[in-house]
């Protein structure tokens, strides 16, 4: 459970700051996920968690501080109008197709069936063979159960076969790392323990994987370590076992006693 | 009505079929060019680009085509610079003047049309194809398209239809297209009505092959409008 | 029964100088306008003239929305299956134009007028006559015009013809070369000629007229109301007989375009 | 005579065409307004019908559509003015009126203009429905709306940020097709400037300062579609 | 907890059938929820849970089978084509208003901010006084706790607060039942706790609800009756101490102990 402490660091985010018009959201952030690491960022809701994730593959770009992936630093330069921008668009979209995401709102493709779905970025980004990369999907929705419904539009599906889908079509890409906003919040009970425990597969095939997540369970059981985000800082942080036996912040013992 | 004269006249009329058929053709499809260029400079963010297009869209939209088509026509010509240029074997014919003017016009409104397409994709589609790592070209070709055009399909297949009916301008540089022709014949019988309305029934019939094929192509492009397949088709779809 | 008229509505275009025309503040001008006035006197009616696109005047006519046209136009045959003409107060015949400088500038018969009603003959012999010299050559007139009709006629597999809406867009691709020369009504050569815009365009060769061109501007009229008729035909009879005719012609076009 | 400059033409000095343009101008405007609301009116109808009548309703006005985009304007107008000029004259014969009624020539190009884009903006309407994310829609029937407080208070604003560009489109077309109905004797811009043209046989001139009127029309047009744009767009998030 | 027995029955679904094309989704789920009862509506993903929810208000017509609210049955009839829908749309829309809904996908109005979107119904189907909805409308926002959040548009909410605004929206109709579609699944445990509260103060109003829900601890300790959906039928159902401690379906009990 717990990686390897000395393991190269996957993910690092540095001083991070995001505001959105006069509102910080996020202020100052630093967080290092090593490889093979899974870190439950908990926090309650507005707290700057999917905003945290976003930043990190620059779906928003931050304001200030550094992100690093694998140890490459993501290149920002800030624009004649005072924003920042990523410098090098090129390596942005390198980073990204090594990151899988999964949205808090889904975002299949509506124009796409579930399969076209999994194997859109496989095929067209990672060039995988076509007949290769469906005979993956099928295996990853057969795995989320919902192979019946490959030839399904997204508009078709239950919010739970949705959610599914999305994580199928993050995990297609096979990526080193992934990040998980509330992937099971659609899901029943059965349906969470099932996605948690392929989660829990990836993170001993090795890979790094930030969950923002509100199951509890998940975050005591599965990660190594937990980040309780609060009004856009780490409050607290550690290893699940002592962060929910002995907390040192009063907020989080108050969040988790809920 | 008089049957046998209405027969005379579609007869005349359908001459001048080709010509009109192959103008809005090529109008179109060079123009639907253009108009994907002008969009995307539109909502590209570069300011030069930006100003440019939103020019040439105020310049084309805002004056009629008769106006263009003289304008190109008559006015270029009586340039001298113009009629020693390179381009005057073009410019010197009627046909290559009318497929210039018309497809100039038609990137003006298309233009407009796709932006608005390429406006109604929703956000979350983009950021999903982004997170994919899916470079800017990619998530153009292979989501914001597909999206964005089956939202603009309507707005097009209008357009399309415009421009089978605006090539009846070219009449007024020489070109003996259908509403040319049937200008001939009326200022020969004098019956308007009767030539009009079989003029309007030709226009109708290519309009309205247009308007089933804009229609197939919305079908296609909107699958998921579409109830879901029986399963049995689906397993049948998966055998090829 | 028979109509009393008292009131005419008369319909021009108001956009083909000299025959009508429009003045900058909106009033109609013109041959036509003018003859029009006397015309009217001459009958006792009230007239008003109204401006209307060429364009579908004469169905409009015959719907019902003026009661005559006077607007340049020739009492052609096939009109005449559509609607009545009273007789001709102004023939002006067709004649040619083209560049200066150009090789068509010096075509024989300069000026010399040929009727295809009277001399028949003589008119076939000046038309072969052209014919090697235009040879090849490209012509332009306006759509379905009387100088169409002739082209048609008798100079078909000699030139190629390209056809115009209006006559002024043919004197623009003269200009711009795609033509080289144009037939249209003398009446409408002479005077653009004269225009400073148009300092390089010149008359040449013969002019034609009578036969299919017609017996010349008329006033066209519905094929119900014969007693109108009778009285423009009274009223033109009389214009001619008194020199007005005459005076109004060579005030506007500068030379007598009296019919025979 | 010396020759009269661009400027002395477009002036409103004694030989200038200021006034005629500006009143040619004036009628253009007018008659566009009229027809694109006569088509405003039938195409929310339209698109309406073509979204959720029955059988029946929809067949209707799939025919409407596609004939009125299918003929060519001129003809429309011609059956209006000339079509009009019989009922309108038939009726009148029927209350003792003699001879011909007119149909004026206004009303029946801005009826007609109204007829043709009303077909146009039917398409616009619909196309704009159906990007509409359905879920909203939803959201307002479980609340229970009417449908016509549905349509007035989360239809038509959420369409209409749809349709916007595309009805920029149309009302470039009816101002541009409001020179078609110069047929029917109605001296609008266009029909000025040929007027213009033929009189003076100075077309550039006046082609040109035609175009520029109908670009300082489309300038205002414009601006207020901006304006209406933006307003529309509250809450959407781009890319 | 438990609703009288014999208080009258608020929404009584009998025989209810629904296919989608081909698919069967509901096979005759019937159900008598009476006045001030909270019935929770468990099930696996895909089960047809909000497809029932969205019967119950005609958000889709069922193809066979009676509903009645307030003793009042929908009436269908069928039309040419072989489907059936409302015979009387007035009806309908009534019905409606007096039904609050929280969807899954919350489906707030993206063109009126969080303010904008809990008075629009209050006001033009209720015909309130628009100042009396707006003050209730913050009193409902602070209660859910996104008041300083009324004047942003949904595209710029985090899940969770979108979440609520949806909330605050359904309850400002005050319907005499309400349709609860997941309505926590975007919360964190605290919000949780404190929607569930607000719930709770609702039944004890004597409203009646019915809640689909992935939360045992909701299904155990707020609902007095417990239904549990298995492939478009009910599979079991109950007051939650009986199915929780001894249900006779060998399903449910496999459901509920992940
Ligand atoms: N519009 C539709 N067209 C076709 N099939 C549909 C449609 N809506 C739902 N379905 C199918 O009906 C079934 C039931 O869907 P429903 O949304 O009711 O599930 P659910 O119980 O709410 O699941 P979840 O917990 O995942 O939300 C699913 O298998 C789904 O694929
Ligand atoms: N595009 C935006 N514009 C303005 N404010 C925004 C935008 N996106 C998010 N915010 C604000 O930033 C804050 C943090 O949002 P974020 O989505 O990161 O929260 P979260 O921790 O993921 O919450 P939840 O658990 O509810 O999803 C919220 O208060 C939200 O209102
Ligand atoms: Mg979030
Ligand atoms: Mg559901």
């Amino acid at each position: 459970m717990s990686a390897a402490v000395t393991a190269p660091v996957a993910i690092r985010v540095h001083d991070l700051h995001k505001s959105f018009g006069p509102v910080e959201v996020l202020k100052g952030v630093s967080l290092d996920a090593r490889e093979g690491e899974v870190i439950s960022i908990l926090g309650s809701s507005g707290s700057g968690k999917s905003t945290l994730l976003r930043c990190i593959n620059m779906l928003e770009v931050p304001n200030s501080g550094t992100i690093e992936v694998a140890g490459e630093a993501i290149r920002l330069k800030t624009s004649n109008d005072g924003r920042s921008r990523p410098a090098d668009q090129k390596q942005v979209d390198r980073i990204r197709s090594e990151l899988g995401m999964v949205f808090q709102s889904f975002n299949l493709w509506s124009h796409k069936t579930v399969l076209e779905n999994v194997i859109e970025a496989p095929v067209h980004v990672l060039k995988r063979p076509r007949v290769e990369a469906i005979e993956e999907a099928e295996a990853l929705l057969a795995k989320v159960g919902i192979a019946d419904k490959r030839n399904h539009y997204p508009s078709h599906l239950s919010g739970g076969q949705q959610q599914r889908a999305a994580i199928a079509r993050a995990l297609a890409m096979r990526p080193k790392a992934m990040l998980f906003d509330e992937p099971t919040s659609a899901l029943d009970p059965e349906l969470v323990g099932e996605v948690l425990r392929v989660m829990r597969g990836l993170a001993e095939e090795g890979r790094t994987m930030l969950v923002v997540t509100h199951e509890m369970g998940f975050a005591r059981d599965v990660s190594s370590r937990v980040v309780f985000v609060h009004k856009g800082t780490i409050e607290e942080e550690g290893p699940p076992h002592e962060v929910f036996t002995h907390s040192k912040s009063e907020r989080f013992r108050q969040f988790i006693k809920s | 009505m008089d049957i046998k004269f209405a027969i005379e006249t579609f007869w005349s009329l359908a001459t001048a079929l080709p010509l009109t058929l192959e103008l809005a053709a090529t109008s179109i499809a060079l123009g639907s060019v253009l108009a994907l260029g002008l969009a995307l400079s539109r909502l590209s963010g570069i300011l030069a680009l930006d100003l440019f297009a939103r020019t040439y869209v105020f310049l084309f939209r805002g004056t009629p085509l008769l106006v263009q088509i003289f304008l190109i026509y008559y006015g270029l010509s009586q340039f001298p610079a113009v009629r020693h240029s390179i381009f005057w074997p073009l410019l010197r014919e009627p046909y290559w003047c009318a497929v210039l003017a018309l497809m100039l016009n038609t990137a003006a409104y298309a233009s407009e049309i796709i932006r608005g397409g390429l406006l109604s994709v929703p956000h979350g589609q983009v950021e999903a194809a982004r997170a994919c790592g899916m470079g800017r070209v990619m998530i153009f070709r292979r989501i914001v398209m597909p999206q964005a055009l089956r939202q603009a399909l309507p707005g097009y297949g209008n357009e399309m239809i415009s421009m089978v009916k605006a090539t009846s301008l070219a009449s007024i540089i020489t070109l003996m297209e259908i509403t040319g022709v049937a200008a001939k014949l009326i200022s020969e019988s004098y019956r308007v009505i009767e030539v009009f309305v079989v003029a309007g029934l030709i226009y109708l019939a290519i309009n309205f092959a247009l308007t089933r094929l804009v229609a197939f192509a919305e079908h296609r492009f909107n699958p998921q409008l579409r109830a879901p397949l029986p399963i049995s088709a689906e397993l049948k779809g998966e055998a090829h | 029964e028979d109509k009393k008229w008292t009131k005419v509505t008369i319909a021009t275009e108001g956009a083909f100088p000299p025959y009508n025309l429009t003045k900058a503040d909106g009033t109609l001008d013109g041959y036509e306008i003018e003859l029009s006035k006397i015309l009217c006197d001459h009958m006792k009616v009230e007239c008003t003239v109204i401006a209307q696109s060429f364009d579908g005047m004469i169905p409009a006519l015959n719907a019902g929305k003026f009661d005559a046209i006077m607007a340049g136009m020739s009492a052609t045959e096939k009109r005449k299956e559509v609607i009545d003409f009273s007789m001709s107060y102004g023939s002006t015949g067709q004649a040619f134009a083209t560049l200066k400088g150009g090789d068509l500038e010096t075509l024989p018969m300069k000026g010399e007028l040929f009727s295809l009603a009277s001399n028949e003959a003589g008119a076939r012999k000046a038309v072969d006559e052209l014919k090697p010299l235009i040879e090849g050559k490209t012509i332009g007139v306006q759509t379905a015009s009387i100088a169409a009709r002739f082209i048609d006629e008798y100079l078909k597999d000699v030139v190629e013809v390209r056809e115009y809406k209006t006559t002024e867009q043919h004197d623009l691709d003269l200009v711009a070369g795609r033509v080289d020369f144009v037939m249209a009504s003398m009446g409408y050569l002479k005077t653009t000629v004269e225009k400073p815009a148009n300092s390089d365009m010149v008359i040449t060769g013969p002019r034609f007229q009578g036969g299919f061109l017609g017996a010349g501007s008329s006033v066209g009229l519905r094929k119900s109301d014969p007693e109108l008729k009778a009285l423009f035909d009274d009223a033109i009879a009389a214009a001619k007989a008194d020199g007005t005719i005459k005076r109004l012609s060579e005030k506007w076009f500068g030379f007598d375009l009296t019919p025979q | 005579m010396t020759e009269p400059g661009f400027l002395d033409i477009i002036s409103f000095g004694p030989d200038g065409w200021g006034p005629a343009l500006a009143a040619g101008a004036w009628m253009t405007i007018l008659i566009a307004i009229a027809g694109f609301a006569i088509g405003g009116l039938i195409g929310t109808f339209g698109a309406w019908a073509k979204i959720s009548g029955g059988p029946v309703v929809r067949g209707c006005a799939e025919a409407y559509t596609t004939v009125l985009r299918g003929i060519p304007d001129l003809l429309v107008i011609y059956l209006f003015y000339f079509g009009g000029s019989a009922v309108v004259t038939a009726v009148g014969q029927l209350f003792g009126a003699e001879g011909f009624v007119s149909f004026p020539g206004f009303i029946a190009g801005a009826l007609a203009v109204g007829i043709t884009s009303g077909a146009q903006q039917t398409e616009v309407y619909r196309g704009a429905f159906r990007a509409v994310h359905p879920g909203e829609l939803e959201a307002a029937t479980a609340c229970g709306m009417g449908r016509l407080l549905k349509s007035r208070r989360i239809i038509a604003p959420l369409t209409l940020r749809y349709a916007l560009p595309g009805l920029g489109n149309v009302w470039q077309v009816v101002l541009k097709e409001s020179a078609l109905v110069s047929v029917t004797g109605v001296v609008e811009l266009l029909r000025q400037a040929q007027i213009g043209a033929g009189s003076t046989s100075r077309p550039f001139d006046f082609f040109f300062i035609a175009a520029m009127i109908y670009l300082a029309i489309s300038t205002v047009s414009g601006l207020v579609l901006q304006v209406t744009e933006r307003r529309f767009s509250r809450g959407v998030r781009r890319g």
